[in-house]
Formats: structure tokens, C-alpha cells, sequence
């Protein structure tokens, strides 16, 4: 975990509202495959706290990408800034994808999600992992806003949906993913997405018993785990006690998608 | 060990017979069981910190969301959430006496009893500076009524776990009270050694596309920047209602927010918020009270304490 | 004159039986007399405005420095410097009458006689809709108790002004109490056909390099985004202990934060602070409740209040 | 009085710590000298309030100029924006100068109280007055950053002072003023700059019983009269009572000087 002011090399908007930061570190920042960043733009005012961002890249030992949707103000403050600005940083935080003992991968992206999954495809492609990738978006703009190219540049199996139909299927991604599994396929599911997308992937992953990680969202105080105020709740044997709330930022954000209690939701919205 | 040369002699203060290194100590529930920050912060250049509130049995604290941000500070309902004592006491407490830093056990109870019993656990635990008292956390009101903001029960609390405590005690005030000097003289005259104020204040936030609050739990507990104003005015009502050492907190996210409390009466503060959001703030602060003492050619930082001009 | 065009009809609401076309009300203090916005927004559209508090004799107010800024928010210690009654019936409700809005005179006192005589002044004047008792100034406390943080006093004050007055009367809440619900009844109880809140919180900024106050008087009242979940808060609370129109007051700045304190129980709002960093705010707000009709397809705006969902 | 958004043409920094802020408006915007707007980087979340600062220069009907100390928060945040950014502005503020019934004129300018007075200077050249201006600052740095350089093109009579002599006569702006005045001359004073300047030049007017006019500075928090927080003390016949405080910003901010109690000093420093 290293506490530092980045510099931000450049900062494009891949479509409205969606942008690709590309940070320079003074020291080298070892990460793996889906641990995030408390990032915020320094010395802004407002507002406090920093936001956590999935490392979407590794450039380099010391330079670092990031995919970002602007959705409030501390996005748009990240927004605002241009290449030389300096963005104050946490990194890096959190577990990581565990791909040791999976013979077969799923990778399922759910909008700004594929921001957690990218780093993920590379290393099960390095490790010559047979994999296949689900990347489901609203539309095409924000398909394109949510990396796109980088993963069909992966030159792994994708299937895109569309809620809008623009690309691909239209519809929810976790569609092909079930019709995928009810062909017969045993692999490991590995998914980032809204809560609702998760959710479900977590109901399809029981019912053909798949093993499935899921990467989550909370709310983010901290990002190092002092806060408590990132919680999910979690399957205990007994009643509700200590041990019922793992915190999303230290014991997450991934987490086998059978511990989690789905029906509690971590985010208001 | 011996640490001294780290510290900064202009900047020692005591309260309640404990000598700290410096007035800068992490607050309550903000600084974790204080191992979290060994790889952010020197922990032996911290004055010292608070744990995160301790009961006499582990708690699960509240579902999510637990936390919003607003406006210059964020609303927190975690429940406290913790540990336990024992496990702070079997757990946490042998790696922490590897620094040199004040250790204030923060401790909380739903009943007086509550209370005691996690006191008496915490009696057995070596390392331990000082106990912080609790009684004013906004996210627990059990039967509708915070101890912390009567001060018939906050004394009636303070004389039992004085009479339990094998450690000075500090109180930690509420600030959602009418007049925080009669909570503070009732307290004082109760036994406490040192008060520490404020806690959080209780606000709302509604997600308005929900039409829920943005906390589970609906009410939170408001800290930040935003609440300083509001902790400096209590700070320097209370010190001139009573004379034990007062420990400030509210909003401290710089050492020019520090000075500002110790002028109005503080002898310590305490940082909070300002931890999540900037991790090595303590250590900047502490640097800056330096910087301030060269400054100003000060040789000890307690002649600044309560040193307000009134007009 | 006829101004019904201007008017969403979605938008009214109705306090104490009077008609405000719209919730937007400008908070005491922070609109002057109306007349300074004349210049900047079109008074016919607003909802209404509370005048800067009158007392039945012109006030000089306190020395300056009387402002000063903090994080999300600013004290002030005016110290209720104004025209007094007479001159405001005299020489500015002619020039008010010309416009199609709701002026709500605020009433000032140091004593309960001080307010009775200015309600007495002000009944003789034309084209006031409301009073609105400010008896929760903090910058002004006589002998060092402020009325509005006792529910006996307050209850009795009430009891007079009601009487006195030949109008509604509003009382506006101070939210330096510790139960703000005991308050509320006790003023209900008394008479008050709608109550307003929050007024000010006390607070204290310390200029390190002086070590003097920021503010001549000392302390001062905080006002702005900082406090909107206290006053979220504290609208809430009221809203399930009365059942008389709530006007909501502190921090709010857009449609959003209007709607916020709309669900958790306001019939009405009021903005303060934000009328001086965005003098066009309360236009602003207007149009985003209409969009927000349109949007959730809601064809009258009091059917949101109070329908905060609680988990 | 115009609500609007400004658009910035140039921000040039004069001297560390002291900028040269251009603005092009949308409508014509009459400003008369010593006249002031309420400023603020738009859609900047702190600080809240916008700040105040004195009409510098009017280079067209549509575009105006600002000269700015970068003091705290406020001044900072303008002190980041570029070409093309926004600014909230509320102008024409406050008063203007009256030259009209001065045959001779007087300007003292103090560190960046010079800002008020650069219009002045102008306008008085054009009516023919016969002027000498006092620019006083702390150092020659300092001196450049209040736009010496403007004023030296003037082409009027110039003393400059610096407290540390790097530039000009070494000491405060006050001094060559008395000795102006002690040679006999009669003329009309008009002076901004820290209030303690302000207050001595206020003393040497009496002395020499000179008409004069002061710019006065105070925490603003709104700018148009309704706040009430920007008051002075003015001397009043009876004890103190209504009218013993007047708002610097619309019943000033320029004041004749024999009417402020200069002993209660507005600001805090
Ligand atoms: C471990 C982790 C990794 C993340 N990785 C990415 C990423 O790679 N790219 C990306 O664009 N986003 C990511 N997020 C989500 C991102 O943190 C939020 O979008 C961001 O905090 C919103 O901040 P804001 O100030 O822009 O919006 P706010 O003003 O804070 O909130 C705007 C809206 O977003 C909601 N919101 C607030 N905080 C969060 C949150 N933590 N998660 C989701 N919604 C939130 C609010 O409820 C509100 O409705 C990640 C979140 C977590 C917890
Ligand atoms: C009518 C008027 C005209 C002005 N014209 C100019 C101008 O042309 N150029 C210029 O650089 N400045 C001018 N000022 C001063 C300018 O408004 C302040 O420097 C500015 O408000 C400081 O804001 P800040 O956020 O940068 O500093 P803050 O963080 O607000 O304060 C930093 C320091 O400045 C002090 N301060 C705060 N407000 C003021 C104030 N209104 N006046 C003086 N000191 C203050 C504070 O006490 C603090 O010590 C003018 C002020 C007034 C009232
Ligand atoms: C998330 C969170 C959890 C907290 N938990 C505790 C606690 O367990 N015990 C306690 O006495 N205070 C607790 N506090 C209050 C802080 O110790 C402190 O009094 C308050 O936050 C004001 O200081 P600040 O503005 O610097 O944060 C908590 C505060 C926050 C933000
Ligand atoms: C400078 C200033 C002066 C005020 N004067 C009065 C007053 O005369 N009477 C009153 O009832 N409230 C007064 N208030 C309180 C406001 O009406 C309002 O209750 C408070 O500012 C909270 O709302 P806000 O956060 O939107 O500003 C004043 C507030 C400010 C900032
Ligand atoms: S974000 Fe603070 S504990 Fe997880
Ligand atoms: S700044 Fe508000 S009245 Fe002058």
C-alpha cells in the first residue's frame, strides 16, 4: 500500500462520460489483477474523500490506467484534469482475481465494470487459461466508453450485448451466459458489474453450480479498512453477529459469490 | 526502545498524568485498532490514537450503506462494529506495545453494565494509556434516549466506570445538547480525569430518486471540515466551565485547525475524518505544530492552550 | 395585476391558508427587504421571502468583522442590524405590494414585550401574508439564555405573539437543543400555526495569527451546505412529533436539496446562504421542481411530502 | 447590476502571486471607476463565496480586466483557470469615484489597493485634472505584480515606495504624501490600499485639511447589499445606534474618509 501524488499523463474521453486516466508513479506500484486505487484530484476541496477505481492497466511497473464513468462530483472533479495534473493516491488496495486452480475461465463485464476485468482476461490469456468473455453495456457509446476495443483487442472469445440492441445481442448479458452454461460448460465465473447484474450471476453460477467470484461496490470511506462503512453483508451459521459484515476494501472486493447475502444491498442505489 | 529523538520536546503535552509525545492523536473509529496506519504513518510519532469503540462482546454493527458524503463531511451509521474487548486485549494490544504511542481504549455499551464489564476486560490488558468513555454515539440510541445527551445519566455512567477503571478516564462528549457545560460540569464533577468533545452530530441525507435515506440505519453521525466551527465553539464553552484537560475533535484536517482548538482551550486533538481522505494527515500536522513553534519562537505549545483574545 | 401565467399550479402549496404559488421561500436574513432581488430574479415568480428580522425599534447591529467563511458553509454575527418595523411598513411594503408574492415579516426582540410591540407595529401594515417569530437568534442572547432553546419560554412567547398577532404566525426552530421535538410541541402547543426550521448553529472560528475570534461578537451562526443534514435531520424529527406545516431550512442550493427536506416532511423550503453565491438560486430551484414533476410524472408536489420510505 | 458567466481571455500571472485576469461578457457592461464584481470560478464547490475585486481595467464594452493577490482558497481556485474557462460574476458593484468637484487630484495606491484606483487614474487624465499618484508596495516585485507597468504608462506624475527599498523610495507610500502636502499643494485625496495605510492617509488629510476619498475592503458575502456582514463604523451624531454601521459594498466601497471610524478595522488582519 503506497501513499503518493501521481501524475496524470493523459485523461481521454473514450465516449460521454467515460474516460481513460492514465497515471505516471514517481516509484514502482506492484498490482494484480483486480485491485483498485483511492484516487482524487489534488488539493481539491470538495469533495473529501477519494473514490476507488479498479486498475484497468499496467502500462508499466510505474505507469498505471484507469476507466472511469463520470457519475458525481468527485468523477468529474478526475475529469477535469489535463496531462501534468496530479491526483492524490492509495494503491493498491484490495485482493485480487484468484485464477490458480481454474481450468476453464468466464469473464462477465457489466458496464464501467470491465474496468476490474481487463488486467484479469491478460493474465488468464498469459496463462493460457481457455476463457470466454461477456461484456454487456446500455449501448454502443457506453459499450465503447467501457473499453471495447481494449478487450476485442484481447482476441478472446466475446460475446457483447446491448440493453438498446446498438451492438451485438440485445438484451442482458447474463442471457448468453446462461444459454453458455446450459450447453454444458464447467468454468469458473469471474464477474464485475451493477449489483442487480451480479446478482443474478450469482443465481445463475448456483444453479448450474459454477464456482463464481464477484468484485463489489460500496461506498468507500477509506479504502484500507478503518472506516468499517464499505460492508456486505455475508452468510454466517448463526444470527446476525460480528462476522456478518466483511468490508468490501480489505476482505473484497472479491469475494466467492455464494458468502454474499444478495438481497442486502451495499449501495442506495 | 528509546524513540525520543523522534519527537519534537516543544510539543509534549499530559493529560491526566499521561505524558503525550505530541497533542495529535487519531480519533475514535477513524483510526482503526491503530496497526492499520503502521505502513502509512511512523506510529511512534503519533501522540497517540483511540481505538475504534470496544465492547465487552464483539458487535456486528449496522447493514449498508453506512456511510454519504456531504457537503465539507460525510454522515457515518456503522453501529459499531467490532471487535470486542478481549480480542483487542489478546489480539491487537501485544502488537501495539511495539510503539511508542499513547493507546486510549475507546469504549462503548448499550447499558451501564455494558460498560463496566468492558472496562474490567480491558483492566487486564497491558499498554492500554487512558479509557475514552463512549456515551455520545448518535448510532445506537437504545429505548430512543442517548446517555450522552442527559446529564444525569452521563454522571451517573462516569462515577461507575471511574470507580471501575484502573486507567484515567475520559469522557467523550455529545454535542447534540442545548448547553454542553452543564453535560460537562455534571460529567467532571462525576470523576472524569479529561473530556474529549465533540462526537458526531446526528443529520439525515434522502436519496430523493429512492425516497430513502441514503443510510440504512436512516440518522448519521456528521463529521468533517464541516462541523469544525461548531466543535471550536463547544471546545472553548467547556473549558471555561470546568478544569480538566479538554481533548478537541471536529473537523481537524490541518495543523492551523490544531491550533485552533488548543487556543480555544484544548490541551490534545483529535484527528478523524481527515484520515480517510489524506492517510499521513497526523504526521503533517505534527510537522506543521513544529513549524508553528519556530515560527513564533514558542518553546511549548501548552502556554498557547486556552490563550483566545476576546475583544 | 394577474401573474397566474408564471405559475406551475403543480407547484402550490398552502401554509397556514395562505397560498404560495410555489415551496421557494427566501430565508430571513439572506433577501434583505425583497426589493435588492428585484434587479436579479422575478419576484413574481418566487414562492415568497422572509424579511431580514424587524424589531420594533431600528437595530445598528454588532461591530465587524460580522462574516466569515468555513467549509461549506460561513458564520454571521450581524447582530440583526435593520430598519425596524415602522420604516419597513412605511417604506417598503408599498413597493413590495406591486409584486405577486408572499412577504412573510420576520419579528426580532430582545424581550417578549420588544416582539408584541413589533407585531403591534406591524399589523397596521398592508401585504404582509405571515409572521415569523425569530426566536432563535444566537447572536444576539440577553442575560445568556436564548428563548428559542427553551421550550417554556418559547411555549410562553408564542403564547403572546399568537395572540398579538393578526396574522399566521411561523415560528422559526433553533437547532441548539437537544430534543427538537419537545421543543416543537411545546411552540404548537402554544399556538404557532406552522414552524420553520433551522435557524443558525452556533459556532466559533479562531484566526491563529491574532488568536482573536474571526467574528467581533465571538461566536456566530452556521449557516449554508455544511448543516443541511443536521436540518434534514431536524425537519424529520419535527414532522412526526406536529402536525402543522413545516417550513425547511439550511444548506439548500438546488432543486434536489429542496426535494430532500419536501419528503422528509417540509411543506415549504427556504434558502439562505445560497442567495448570496447564486442570487439566481431560487429561480433555479423553481424550474428543477417543475422539471422534477415532469419527470416523475407527479402532477402536485404535496403529494411528496413527508413520503420518506424508511427501511 | 448583471448576473452572468464571463468567459476568461487571459489569466497572465504579473508577479508570483499576482494575476492579470481579462474577461469577455456576453452583454456591454457599464462600469464607472472604482466600481467592483463578486467573482468565482465557475462550478467550483468551495469555497462557497464568490469574492470581490475592483474593475481594473475596462478594454472594451464586453471585456473588463481584474487584478488579483492570490490570498486563499477563493483566489486560488481563480488563479487555476486558463483561456476559455467560466467565471460566476455579479458587476457593476458598489460606488464609483467622484472627481467631478476636484480640481486637483491625489492618488495613493497600496499593494494591490492599486487595482481600484488604475480607472481613476485614467478617467482624471482625461478630464485634464492635474494629478500625482503615490503607488506604494512592499517590494519591487510585489510593486510589478499591482501593474506598475500600467501605471508608469500613464504618464502622470509617479513616487513609487517599496519597504525594502529595492525599488523607488524606500519606506511607506504615506511619507512622500505628507511631504507633498507640507509643500503646500491643495488637492483631492483618493486612496486604496490595507486599511492601516488607509487610516494614516486619512490622518494626513485632516492635518492638511484635504478632501479625501477611500476604497474600503471587508469580508463580502454577497456583494449587493442584502448580507449585511461587509459593514464599516461610520462617526454618527448620538450614541451608537441604526446607521452607525454602513455596507462597503453598495453604500460604498468609497467612502470620504472623515466619515469612517478608522479605529474599528473591518477585517480581521
Ligand atoms: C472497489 C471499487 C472499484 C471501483 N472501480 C471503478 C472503476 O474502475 N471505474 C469507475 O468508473 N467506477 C468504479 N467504482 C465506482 C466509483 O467508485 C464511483 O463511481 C465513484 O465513487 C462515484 O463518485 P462520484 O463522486 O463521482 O459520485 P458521487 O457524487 O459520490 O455519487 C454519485 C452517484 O454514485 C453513487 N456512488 C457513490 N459512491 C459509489 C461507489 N463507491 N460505487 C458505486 N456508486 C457509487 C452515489 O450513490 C450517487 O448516486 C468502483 C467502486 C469500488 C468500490
Ligand atoms: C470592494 C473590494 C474590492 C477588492 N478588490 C480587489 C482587487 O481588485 N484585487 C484583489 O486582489 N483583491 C481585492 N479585494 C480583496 C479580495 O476580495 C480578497 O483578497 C479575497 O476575498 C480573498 O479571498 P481568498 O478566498 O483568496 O482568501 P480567503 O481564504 O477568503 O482569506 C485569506 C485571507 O484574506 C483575508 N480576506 C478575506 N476576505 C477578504 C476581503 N474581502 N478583503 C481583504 N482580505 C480578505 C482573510 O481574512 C484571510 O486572512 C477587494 C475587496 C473588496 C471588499
Ligand atoms: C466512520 C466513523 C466512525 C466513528 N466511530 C466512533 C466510535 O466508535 N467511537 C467514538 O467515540 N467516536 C467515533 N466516531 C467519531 C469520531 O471519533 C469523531 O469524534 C468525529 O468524527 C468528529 O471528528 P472528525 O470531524 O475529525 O471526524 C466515528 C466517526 C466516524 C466518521
Ligand atoms: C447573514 C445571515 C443573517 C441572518 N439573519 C436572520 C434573521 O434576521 N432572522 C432569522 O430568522 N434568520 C436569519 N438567518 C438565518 C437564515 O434565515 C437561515 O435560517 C439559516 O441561514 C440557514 O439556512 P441556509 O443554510 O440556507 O443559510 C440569517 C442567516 C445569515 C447567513
Ligand atoms: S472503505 Fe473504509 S473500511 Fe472499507
Ligand atoms: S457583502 Fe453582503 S451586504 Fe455587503
Amino acid at each position: 500500500m503506497i501513499e503518493t501524488i501521481a501524475t496524470v499523463e493523459s485523461n481521454r474521453e473514450l465516449a460521454t462520460g467515460y474516460r481513460h486516466l492514465i497515471l505516471n508513479f514517481d516509484e514502482e506500484v506492484p498490482v494484480r489483477a483486480g485491485q483498485f486505487a483511492m484516487l482524487k484530484a489534488h488539493a481539491a476541496y470538495e469533495p473529501l474523500l477519494r473514490r476507488a477505481f479498479a486498475v484497468y492497466r499496467a502500462h508499466g511497473p510505474r505507469q498505471l490506467s484507469f476507466l472511469y464513468q463520470v457519475m458525481g462530483r468527485g468523477t468529474e472533479a478526475l475529469s477535469y484534469l489535463d496531462r501534468g495534473g496530479k491526483v492524490e493516491a492509495l494503491i493498491p488496495l484490495g485482493n485480487s482475481w484468484p485464477i490458480e486452480n481454474c481450468e476453464r475461465a468466464i469473464v462477465v463485464a457489466g458496464g464501467i465494470g470491465s474496468a476490474s476485468v481487463l488486467m484479469l482476461c491478460e493474465e488468464l490469456a498469459r496463462a493460457g487459461k481457455e476463457t470466454q468473455v461477456f461484456f454487456g453495456a446500455s449501448s454502443e457509446r457506453v459499450a465503447v466508453g467501457c473499453g471495447l476495443e481494449d478487450f476485442r483487442a484481447l482476441n478472446l472469445p466475446l460475446v457483447v450485448t446491448t440493453d438498446d440492441g446498438s451492438l451485438g445481442e440485445r438484451g442482458v448479458v447474463t442471457a448468453p451466459l446462461e444459454r453458455y452454461l446450459r450447453e454444458g460448460v464447467r468454468a469458473t465465473i469471474h464477474a464485475c458489474g451493477p449489483w442487480v447484474m451480479m446478482k443474478r450471476v450469482a443465481e445463475i453460477a448456483r444453479e448450474f453450480d459454477a464456482p463464481c467470484f464477484t468484485s463489489l461496490e460500496a461506498p468507500m470511506g477509506c479504502g484500507f479498512g478503518v472506516c468499517v462503512g464499505c460492508v456486505v453483508a455475508v452468510k454466517t451459521a448463526g444470527p446476525i453477529g460480528y462476522g456478518s459484515y466483511k468490508r468490501v476494501c480489505t476482505d473484497g472486493s472479491i469475494f466467492p459469490a455464494d458468502v454474499i447475502r444478495w438481497e442486502v444491498n451495499a449501495m442506495t442505489l | 526502545m528509546n524513540f525520543a529523538l523522534n519527537h519534537d520536546p516543544r510539543l509534549a503535552v499530559e493529560i491526566a498524568g499521561i505524558r503525550f509525545n505530541n497533542p495529535v492523536i487519531g480519533a475514535s473509529g477513524t483510526f482503526g485498532y491503530g496497526l492499520e496506519f503502521a505502513e502509512l504513518i511512523d506510529l511512534n510519532r503519533l501522540g497517540g490514537f483511540s481505538t475504534k469503540g470496544l465492547s465487552a462482546r464483539p458487535l456486528a454493527g449496522n447493514p449498508p450503506p453506512r456511510i454519504v458524503e456531504t457537503h465539507g463531511g460525510m454522515l457515518n451509521a456503522i453501529g459499531l462494529q467490532n471487535i470486542g474487548a478481549r480480542a483487542f486485549v489478546e489480539d491487537k494490544l501485544p502488537l501495539l506495545r511495539r510503539y511508542d504511542t499513547r493507546v486510549i481504549a475507546n469504549v462503548f455499551g448499550y447499558s451501564d453494565e455494558d460498560y463496566i464489564e468492558a472496562i474490567n476486560i480491558l483492566n487486564d490488558g497491558e499498554g492500554i494509556a487512558a479509557y475514552e468513555l463512549n456515551i455520545s454515539c448518535p448510532n445506537v440510541k437504545e429505548g430512543g434516549i442517548v446517555i450522552g445527551n442527559s446529564s444525569v445519566a452521563a454522571a451517573r455512567l462516569t462515577e461507575k466506570a471511574k470507580r471501575a477503571a484502573a486507567r484515567p478516564l475520559i469522557v467523550k462528549l455529545s454535542p447534540n445538547v442545548t448547553d454542553i457545560r452543564e453535560l460537562a460540569r455534571a460529567i467532571v464533577s462525576a470523576g472524569a480525569d479529561s473530556l474529549s468533545l465533540i462526537n458526531t452530530l446526528v443529520g439525515m441525507s434522502v436519496d430523493v430518486n429512492t425516497r430513502q435515506p441514503r443510510l440504512n440505519y436512516g440518522t448519521g453521525g456528521l463529521s468533517g471540515p464541516a462541523i469544525k466551527p461548531i466543535a471550536v465553539r463547544m471546545v472553548h464553552e467547556v473549558a471555561s466551565a470546568v478544569n480538566v484537560p479538554l481533548i478537541g475533535i471536529g473537523g481537524i484536517a490541518s495543523a492551523m485547525d490544531a491550533l485552533e482548538f488548543i487556543i480555544a482551550g484544548a490541551t490534545a486533538i483529535q484527528i478523524g475524518t481527515a484520515n480517510y481522505y489524506d492517510p499521513t494527515v497526523t504526521m503533517k500536522v505534527i510537522s506543521g505544530l513544529s513549524d508553528y513553534c519556530d515560527c513564533c519562537g514558542m518553546d511549548n505549545i501548552t502556554s498557547l492552550i486556552g490563550s483566545l483574545i476576546k475583544s
